[in-house]
């Protein structure tokens, strides 16, 4: 199953599950903002979506990743708007029988998403200043 | 002519100031004719920026002509995660 | 940092910390108990553990994977005793600066942990006999 | 004579039916002669299981002597995680 959410304000990670049966490996991946950026100290970043594409693309990312790697469930939450230092962006969980599927999931699947998911992001300087980051790894 | 709005995010945002813009063309220009133009309006401020194209939401990798209401977008490369 | 626990009883996972300022990937892996073990169904896992030597052992190899990967904490928990279906035995937590060194540092800590660390399976069947778990990947 | 503890996991727990029992040995009988003495004892029961031998919690892949008092553990293929 695939879950994708798109949203602003503090992600919500989704719930202990103790429930499951055939589910020998949960990894969860939680990217968080670092206070540097190229070298920059940065108050904060600032995520930029193209609304409606990303949320698509995510989507049909969370779908080929599950059809590419043998895992039950991917789960994803990715923030936009505003997001402090060492707060978390993206949230990804993934569920699977066996450990190296997921992680080989949760590898690839980040990759891609930094590949073709039409988000961006702004760096909020110290002086309060907000230019498009050129980062991009 | 037609009309199509162009999307800007990131660093074409930065560099037109604004979120989107519509631009009046002739019928018949295609996606790269109009990259050019977009590139040209920016004044030199895209020209080390690869951009991918979108045309109502959707990567278009290869040339294609352009429709009356086309929403498309120069995508920079993306920063999501 | 390292911080090692063997423990009985449910698992608490370490909390969510949103103050750190450099690491930009938090990598979690929860082990969770599958119904079926070598093709039987089992109602449990019951973990023992060599007492004194498995600490010893899960923290030297804690310190190892600090050391071998540029990763900045490494914060692993396993329970022991009767660990019913869905519940987790092994909670990692890893603390890196970016990803992929996060994804390798965990890959490899738990392929070694699986190979020298004095901690065994008992599966608990469906007629409630206990037997030593074959398994071992 | 020494005495040894020999503590007993897993498959060689289930072997023998106890935690850990203690052997009194000749001065310098080594890890490797206590091995093949556990697995006689074990009537067969452990002939398939590769046994990795620790001392004193610690492994210890060569062969060596044992002392009085030692704490001696053959270890089955460990299973965490």
């Amino acid at each position: 199953m695939i879950k994708i959410e798109i949203t602003e304000g503090l992600i919500t990670f989704f719930k202990n599950d103790d429930s499951r049966k055939q589910d020998g490996a949960e990894l969860i991946f939680n990217g968080r903002v670092r206070a540097t950026e190229h070298g920059d100290s940065i108050l904060a970043l600032e995520y930029e979506q193209y609304e409606g594409m990303a949320e698509v693309e995510l989507t049909q990312l969370a779908k080929n990743t599950c059809e590419k790697f043998p895992i039950n469930d991917l789960f994803c939450k990715h923030r936009i708007g505003k997001v402090s230092v060492g707060e978390t962006s993206l949230h990804v969980v993934i569920w699977s029988k066996h450990r190296q599927e997921g992680i080989d999931a949760m590898s690839w699947f980040i990759i891609e998403l930094k590949k073709r998911v039409p988000i961006w992001k702004w760096a909020i300087l110290q002086d309060g200043s907000r230019i498009p980051s050129e980062c991009n790894h | 002519m037609i009309n199509v709005t162009v999307k800007c995010f990131s660093q074409v945002k930065y560099a037109f100031g604004e979120d989107q813009f519509i631009l009046e063309l002739s019928v018949g220009t295609t996606t790269l004719e109009l990259e050019e133009m977009v590139r040209e309006k920016a004044n030199g401020q895209l020209d080390d920026i690869s951009l991918r194209i979108a045309v109502n939401q959707k990567y278009t990798p290869i040339d294609i002509k352009l429709n009356n209401g086309d929403e498309v977008a120069f995508i920079p490369p993306v920063q999501g995660g």
